[in-house]
């Protein structure tokens, strides 16, 4: 059985195109970009034209690019340095629903006696700029605020949020994660200072990363040892897997336009479809500013990982909540600080497509949910006068 | 790896006019004490003040050899004052260009001849303080000096 | 022209049965091991095979086993969480010999007010145990002593060193980046606190490294995010990478025989035909304690990155210094540390070989490296009356 793979925003294949790229460099050129000798200087060169591909994908220049081991680093590279390199402002700002990557570098901080503002969200996901305004102060250091959100989809106005940031001269940090490849980033006219990518999201392999920090920004590493990488982050190059990002990155650009068409058309008809097939259906977040290939829908009544193992029973991929967090038992943090009420965000279900999802892989899964729905809604003991109740926990 | 031209990587493998001279009119060193002389240039003089050979001998990395060696080239022929205007920027240029961070090997030979026309007008070597922080430890070669000849 | 690799201490080549395991997880199982899916779930499965074929191959349990991205993270990761699990200690003991993935980490610490003792090392590379045990103070931390050094190749008494420091009741690290499969190692019997390791110094590939934590260490993560390595190591992890760490520790350890007999002997050739044949050679480091791969020769009068660039004409790959430090102009901090003379400490160059080393390359090294030094001495202003002065640098 070959598996329907709707559980993109947890992680992707890797493009056929990106792994042809990077064999070479797991096979027969594995010299250190370091060394004095033409056998490792050659990777060198191959490590700069990926930071060159990747600057491009990006609208920045090339020096601006720091290689990293994945998001999560790249989150705690930028968060860590923006504090460290101002040692005397003391409060962070940044929002409830952030990755963990975030999340929890902001509840450390809070443990070394920082002050962290964790602006809330409606029901709709979105953020309320007049609260993010408010919150800044002269001794706030960095205001992290992610593009887009795994588990929504909600994207947040990051123009508008950079605009009111930067006019009080704080640091701003975008975890950009889930909006790579999906939405268009030009870092020439978006006035982030820090960006982070992850590759597994945009169809490059697990283990590489990158974090975009703009020219003139103060910059403290935080993986310590050698000079690699101009010495903004140490340990030796991971070649293979940066050359797979740079390309990775190309194509990621060169596929925004699908992503924001064929991809989102799927999305839609997929979305619409089980709305209309499956009684006690509802979207989470914000339908005006989403991902174009996430869809979280939540089926009132039953629970999240119920779905997801009938699911897995036709091949079919999908998650509840993000997969760094599945492992707990916990309602996901983003639904609870959307104000899901409890049986709904029990119960949903996050669909994320990519540029190789296919017609029929939707159809497979109209064909099943509904009779999956039904059965797990024909064992529960929920009645619909129970349901709405928001979640105590 | 360092990014050496074609030219660095020629003038390196194929030296020309290595080694030390029979009998030179002047010798020009440079090199910090602490680290022993580490760039010996040899110069014949003719009397009508052309230079007729030179000849060099450098410890140092590929750029310091490149250096001394092109630098060999470029006097050979030319009178002393011609020669006294050759700057570190020249003897890069004339190798395509050095790594930024190799920029202060080709100031070895620039300093290298200066020491040698000094001696031949007969002036004291001037006793300087290095100035700034030495950074190449090869030669004593220091922060300051590099950043002029980086940025000159 | 097939290079000669001699440069296995920088990186080295991936096996190709390693490469066979990776594989399909690059292309087909690209599932994220913390879903909820039969797709995932299989990874996550592939995930502890790999931490019990590292946990079997250094005599440990598999849960003391956490994975990173390179050496570099688990050295960082290891001292991090000492220092920040007894915040009260403020004393931290190392050598002036170590990779900068922990010098740089001490200076860090040194910089943020804790105290930090450099041991030295003698002219053959050795530490002085009794300045070690007069070091140990009630409020030290951590001591951080390196299994055998990258440069010179010397191996520590780490069994002895561990008996003192434990007596003491004080955390021991090791940075063991250099020892996997060169040296047997069991955790069993060897009283470490920490050890770290790197996929790529043992025909793994680059961007994926291990830290083993023993069972009862306290442990503060250094990399903060989401759930994976439970708890301890945040970042989706690098499933093709880490199977390949695996793979290639059950290799290295069914390799450490062969390291030492057939590839010692081809050192040990290689090591005495160039001290016979070329004058003014000296070896850098205690023959006696030396990783059987490893030789770093000195040749008088002359400076390494020429020995490399011609060598490197011939295909010969070898390296001056760490290649983590090749890219700055200062002599090797190892080497000063020996007090090794300056016109040697420029001219080191060390060899280092693998189970893929053969004969051939051995005499083609052989061949051309007399006329190499001889060619670069003629063009060199010293004479033997200078050589032999310290370095004052
Ligand atoms: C002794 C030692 N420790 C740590 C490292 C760092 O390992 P990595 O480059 O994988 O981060 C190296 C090699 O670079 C090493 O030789
Ligand atoms: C929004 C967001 N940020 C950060 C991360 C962390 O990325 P990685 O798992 O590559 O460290 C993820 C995914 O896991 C994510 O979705
Ligand atoms: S967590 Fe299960 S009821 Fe709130
Ligand atoms: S002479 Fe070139 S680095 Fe010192």
């Amino acid at each position: 059985m070959k598996e329907v793979y709707l559980d993109n925003n947890a992680t992707t294949m890797v493009a056929p195109e990106v792994l042809e790229a990077m064999l070479p460099y797991l096979r027969s050129d594995y010299g250190n970009a370091s060394s004095m000798h033409g056998f490792g200087g050659k990777v060198g060169k191959v490590i700069r034209q990926a930071r060159e591909q990747t600057a491009q994908a990006l609208g920045c220049s090339a020096e601006e690019i720091i290689f990293t081991s994945c998001g999560t680093e790249s989150d705690n590279t930028a968060i860590f340095s923006a504090v460290r390199s101002q040692p005397e402002k003391r409060h962070v700002v940044t929002t409830r629903v952030e990755h963990p990557a975030v999340l929890n570098v902001a509840s450390h901080l809070e443990i070394a006696g920082y002050e962290v503002t964790s602006l809330k969200v409606d029901e709709q996901g979105r953020l309320d700029l007049q609260e993010l305004e408010d919150s800044l102060r002269p001794d706030t250091a960095l205001v992290s605020v992610m593009h887009a959100n795994n588990e929504s989809g909600v994207v947040f106005p990051l123009e508008r949020i950079a605009e009111i940031v930067k006019s009080r001269d704080i640091l701003l940090h975008t975890d950009a994660v889930q909006t790579v490849g999906k939405l268009p980033i030009d870092l020439q006219t978006l006035a982030v200072d820090f960006l982070a990518l992850s590759a597994h999201k945009v169809h490059g392999p697990k283990g590489v990363g990158a974090l975009f920090v703009r020219r003139g920004v103060p910059f403290r590493p935080f993986m310590l040892g050698g000079h690699q990488e101009k010495g903004r982050r140490a340990g030796t190059e991971n070649v293979a897997g940066i050359v797979a990002l740079g390309k990775a990155m190309e194509m990621a650009e060169a596929g925004i336009v699908d992503e924001n068409t064929r991809v989102k058309a799927l999305r839609d008809r997929l979305e619409n479809a089980i709305m209309e097939s499956i009684p006690d259906v509802r979207r989470n977040g914000d339908p005006e500013n989403r991902l174009p290939n996430t869809s979280s829908l939540a089926f009132k009544y039953i629970e999240g990982e119920s779905i997801l193992l009938m699911l897995d029973q036709y091949g079919i991929c999908a998650s509840s909540g993000s997969a760094c967090t599945s492992g707990s038992l916990e309602p996901s943090h983003v639904l609870r600080a959307m104000g899901v009420p409890f049986t709904y965000a029990h119960g949903s279900i996050r669909f994320s497509l990519s540029r190789y999802t296919t017609d029929q892989e939707i159809d497979l899964v109209l064909r099943e949910l509904p009779g999956i729905v039904s059965r797990l809604r024909a064992m529960s003991p929920f009645t619909g006068d129970q349901a709405g109740q928001a979640c105590a926990c | 790896m360092w990014d050496y031209t074609d030219k660095v990587r020629d003038h390196f493998l194929n030296p020309r006019n290595a080694g030390p001279m029979e009998d030179p009119t002047v010798v020009g060193e440079v090199g910090s004490l602490a680290c022993g002389d580490a760039l010996k240039l040899f110069l014949k003089i003719d009397p009508s003040g052309r230079i007729t050979d030179a000849t060099f001998q450098t410890f140092g990395c590929a750029s310091a050899i490149a250096s001394s060696s092109v630098l060999t080239e470029l006097l050979k022929g030319k009178t002393v004052e011609e020669a006294a205007a050759i700057t570190n920027k020249e003897i890069a240029a004339e190798l395509g260009g050095l790594p930024r961070e190799k920029m202060h090997c080709s100031v070895m030979g620039q300093e290298a001849l200066e020491s040698a026309l000094k001696r031949y007008r007969g002036e004291l070597e001037p006793l300087v303080k290095p100035e700034g922080e030495i950074v190449c430890k090869c030669f004593g070669v220091t922060d300051v000096q590099i950043r002029r000849a980086i940025t000159e």
